[in-house]
């Protein structure tokens, strides 16, 4: 084993040097965090959620610390679709594979902001945010009603050649019907887990601590969820599965990898470390030389069960 | 590695001292290679603990670079003066000497210095008095500095010694009357706007005293820099966490776009 | 605010002294930790999960711990109800309510446990635990199908006038629809949340770190989720709701309390200090004391929602 | 508060020290005040951290109590030996004077003491030498005690010098050679069984290294008293997490009918 392992992958049509992917809304439009990062030097970046017009998000308070995680509301505050084409896609650098995820409060505004993206050839791909608990009108039913989800897909496929991944809700009873679901309308691979939807209180003003009362959990707490419907959503379907939900070590993505995962997304992790992604990409690579592993794609649904 | 000055680092910051200076504040001496220097009113993302990945607690904290020396030198000190609130400042108590302590910045934007020949009023409360050492020190070489001071009990104010040493003219008020006059520091303001009416005016500290200090300010026709103390996850611009909202709608972020805003375009019915 | 706050609660006809229970599975049969507490002060205890016949459960590894939370897989080992009421019962000191969680791989043995413990009267009511995301048969399709759910309520409310409580599994889409399918079917309180189904994976061997593959979170990292899933369930039933998830101190608790919940019960602490529930107690009275609150009943649905 | 011999305490437990003996274990020395001795095999649960409620990790960690100076006086010491294996040891290991832990303890049934005139072999391996001293210091009071202890190196011995002190025969394997035998300390007992027919054989360490141990003995009609080291959670019979299959069918709790095992009544082939 002395040629370095061979990290390259193929999430559903897009080739990334790495299966290292920053997580929708956590990464910003990528530019943020240059000072820190070498950006060729991960798999890639999803967008934070773009809509048709820009958004305002809620008002605060917006994040809150929970044990191992952290709370949100931001209400999906973004550029909008037009300012991320003609302002913030030009300012990263090439080579770098960008996912634009995209978000709507109906599907006429998903597919909408599909067909725009999908004129740029600087967008690699398309990530549906199906799952965003704490927008009222949208999101939240797209991501946890089968049928409604299915015509989301459904439009979306219409509208794009691009590959398009779809990012599942962790709020629902059966992820793997979800994943199967995203199959059959022609999507090129899933994305899960987004945030768990959680609350929490502050006991001395008896007030929810955000504003928007309900938020998204996200973080190492969640990580363990994250792994199961990983796990679960891998076996039921056939494309690939982008894992997300609390990465923050090489050792963490592998346990992804071997749950079934393609490729990973990291989120919270970047906030602690603006370089979190590209020490997930060292560690991964750090444990294939330790085991003996010759490219990273031997691992994908590697785990082992015990017999019985 | 040695960044330009205000460039930001992600740096292990090891600790060279970290002492308890009152009832509940401490101040913390970080060794910090190739720190460039910063503005006033710029903050750091600290994450405390020795323990990494992090954990307990998650998120790094926000605190105001208080003054760095040896900037440019090889091996510049960063000082921070911080009071121990909750989870994360007690666990940044914690910290010995040796211990090794994550720090990403300079971040954010500074005070805007008062122009050349140009006074300053500095109204600092509570954490916030720790933005205003730096500015205070160089808004004197511009001109005359009136420095208003204000917290619980005489004990609270961090960082007072420093200021004395600074050649300005200091007012206090505690709420306990331990030091100076009794009550909030923005009683102090109406006086000192009036000895000084040319001076540019800054505030640091919880919002209710900026939101009052801006609206006594704002009555004497004059605007005030305010540095917003939101809580953040990530200090550069991407969790959106830290939003403020604007008087004219929509927000902007304290970590990116300030912490120092005018405090006139902050919708401040609106501050979480 | 001289006299000491009331903590009394009525929890579906269980009159507690307090509103804080031991939860199911995390106080063995309440004996166990006489030599650190002092039962008579807290509100009560829940059993583990009594079945018809002793079950061993599963092999090990059955634990694993998480940033902020624990795995467990055990498999709901336990001495089977007839040992339960000859010879755990009548070795708690009088004057503890004692409330008999119990679990079936069918509803005929749901039923068959509910008829023997009610004929017991130092059964103070009975906790269906239609929620254990690790015995294949049983649990996760009672917990997580409305339609099961319901026909599980309905036998075991037949077999019983004990004051009936209903465990719910987080691992649904709509917690608030499973609330109200229990309400409907005469439960008198129900008790959420019981563990999110979770997996972890060893990188080292590559297999899971549990035995049984899956498992459940529980501990604080899931507070955020519980306190959320509390919040709707109490909105949407009038029966009384009892809260569980990551409590720790007596704010933890308040907070509960503040969503809906009319008690609480104490899970994962216990094994970080088998005081815990005492401990939570005091913190109850102490934080009633400081708010100047005379009965911890005024805090029951206390939560202050923005106007808008 | 003080307790009757052996009756758990949950007690604030202030170090005294902590100090690191090799490369990898640390002697931490604890002031329990009640605490009412121990039987040798009887552990403790140790929550690390100074932060109340504890997080990171989450849950208590199991350690054999060391030894104990003045049980029965009003500020007794309990001595714990221990190795930093990952998140929680490494904790404990930062653990200063001064600082308080929980304890939860003597919990378990420790090993049965051989007869009056009855010899013993006691086989440590690893951290499992730890759970070992008292009982050496214990059976030899009452016939003559050969130690067979094991490690990867010399360094790695815990405890040596403290067996060595002991009026005992002392023979050491290490698997890099550098001390004793070369190998694993498994390779000792035969023997040491030849030598001592009549004794007691006591194990304790890492799981294959005990059912080895077990195999042996067992092979020379020698029965095996075994002390698991299980993973954990509660330490006293409420989590069922710490289960260890039995021949028979069924399970046997670690934490509260063990640690110490009639080897041959253990499952072996599903132990985890
Ligand atoms: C730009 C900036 C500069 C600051 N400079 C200083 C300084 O120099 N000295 C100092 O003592 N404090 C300063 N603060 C405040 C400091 O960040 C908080 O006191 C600290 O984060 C509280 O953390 P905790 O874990 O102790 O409290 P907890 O209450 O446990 O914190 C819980 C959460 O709330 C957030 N939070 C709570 N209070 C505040 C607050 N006032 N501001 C921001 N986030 C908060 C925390 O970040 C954390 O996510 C500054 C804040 C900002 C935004
Ligand atoms: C009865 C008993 C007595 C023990 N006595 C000692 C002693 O005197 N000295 C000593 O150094 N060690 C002793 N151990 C082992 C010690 O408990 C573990 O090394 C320790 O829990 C590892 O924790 P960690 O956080 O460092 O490792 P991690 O690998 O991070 O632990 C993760 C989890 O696995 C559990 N775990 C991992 N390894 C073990 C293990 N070998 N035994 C039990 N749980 C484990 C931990 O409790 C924790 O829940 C004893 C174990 C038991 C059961
Ligand atoms: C502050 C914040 C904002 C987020 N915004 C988005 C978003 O706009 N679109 C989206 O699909 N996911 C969003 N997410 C979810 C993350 O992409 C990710 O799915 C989730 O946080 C779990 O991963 P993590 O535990 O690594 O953070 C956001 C998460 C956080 C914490
Ligand atoms: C080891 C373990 C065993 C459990 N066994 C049961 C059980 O037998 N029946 C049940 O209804 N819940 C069981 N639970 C779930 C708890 O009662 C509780 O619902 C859950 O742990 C969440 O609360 P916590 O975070 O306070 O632990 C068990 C939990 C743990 C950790
Ligand atoms: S703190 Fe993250 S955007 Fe400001
Ligand atoms: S450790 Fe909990 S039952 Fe043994």
């Amino acid at each position: 084993m002395s040629s370095p392992p061979d990290l390259a992958v193929d999430l559903g049509g897009i080739a990334l040097r790495n299966p290292v992917l920053t997580a929708s809304g956590t990464f910003g439009y990528g530019t943020e965090l240059a000072p820190w990062i070498d950006l060729r030097r991960i798999g890639g970046i999803v967008s934070k959620s773009l809509t048709l017009r820009p958004r305002h998000g809620n008002l605060p308070r917006r994040i809150a610390e929970t044990p191992a995680g952290m709370l949100n509301a931001i209400g999906l505050e973004n550029v909008g679709v037009d300012a991320f084409l003609e302002e913030k896609l030009p300012a990263l650098p090439d080579g770098v594979p960008v996912i634009a995820s995209l978000f709507g409060t109906e599907i006429g505004e998903y597919r909408a902001v599909a067909e725009r993206l999908s004129e740029c050839d600087r967008v690699a791909g398309l990530e549906i945010n199906a799952s965003c608990p704490h927008v009222k009108a949208g999101g939240i039913e797209f991501g946890q009603d089968p049928g409604h989800l299915a015509r989301l897909v459904r439009e979306v496929r219409r509208a794009t050649r691009l590959p398009l991944l779809v990012k599942l809700s962790p709020n629902v009873t059966d992820i793997a019907r979800m994943a199967q679901v995203c199959e059959g309308e022609g999507a090129d691979a899933i994305a899960l887990i987004n945030t768990l939807q959680a609350l929490d209180v502050d006991v001395e003003t008896r007030r929810p601590v955000l504003r928007n009362v309900l938020g998204g959990l996200s973080g190492p707490a969640i990580r363990p969820v994250a792994l199961r419907m990983v796990f679960q959503a891998a076996r039921a379907v056939s494309i690939p599965v982008c894992g997300i939900g609390g990465i923050e070590t090489g050792e963490d993505a592998v346990k992804f990898l071997l749950c079934g995962a393609t490729a990973v997304q990291v989120g919270t992790a970047n906030y602690l470390d603006p370089a979190a992604a590209l020490r997930v990409v060292e560690g991964i690579a750090e444990y294939c030389r330790r085991a003996g592993v010759a490219s990273v794609r031997e691992l994908v649904g590697g785990i082992e069960l015990p017999a019985g | 590695m040695r960044a330009e000055p205000g460039e930001p680092l992600r740096a292990r910051a090891r600790v060279l001292e970290n002492r308890r200076e009152g009832p509940s504040h401490l101040r913390l001496r970080l060794a910090v290679p190739g720190f460039g220097g910063f503005s006033p009113g710029q903050f750091a993302m600290l994450s405390p603990g020795p323990l990494t990945p992090s954990r307990d607690p998650l998120l790094p904290r926000p605190m105001a670079i208080y003054r760095c020396e040896g900037e440019g030198a090889p091996d510049p000190v960063v000082e921070i003066l911080y009071k121990v609130h909750g989870r994360g400042t007690a666990a940044l108590a914690a910290a010995r000497e040796g211990e090794v302590l994550g720090l990403v910045g300079p971040l954010g934007r500074g005070f805007p210095l008062p122009a050349e020949g140009e006074g300053a009023i500095l109204v600092g409360g509570g954490t916030g008095i720790a933005s205003l050492l730096e500015l205070a020190r160089r808004a004197a070489a511009r001109g005359p500095v009136e420095v208003l001071l204000g917290a619980r009990a005489e004990s609270e104010l961090m960082g007072l010694g420093d200021f004395e040493a600074l050649d300005l003219a200091l007012h206090v008020a505690t709420e306990d009357g331990s030091r100076g006059r009794r009550g909030r520091v923005t009683a102090l303001l109406p006086d000192a706007l009036a000895r000084a009416p040319g001076a540019a005016v800054y505030a640091c500290g919880p919002t209710p005293m900026m939101r009052v200090a801006a609206e006594r300010a704002a009555a004497a026709g004059r605007p005030v820099r305010a540095s917003l103390e939101n809580p953040m996850a990530c200090g550069f611009g991407v969790c959106l966490g830290c939003a403020a909202p604007l008087r004219g709608g929509g927000f902007a972020l304290v970590c990116r776009d300030g912490p120092v805003f005018d405090a006139a375009a902050v919708d401040w019915d609106r501050m979480a």
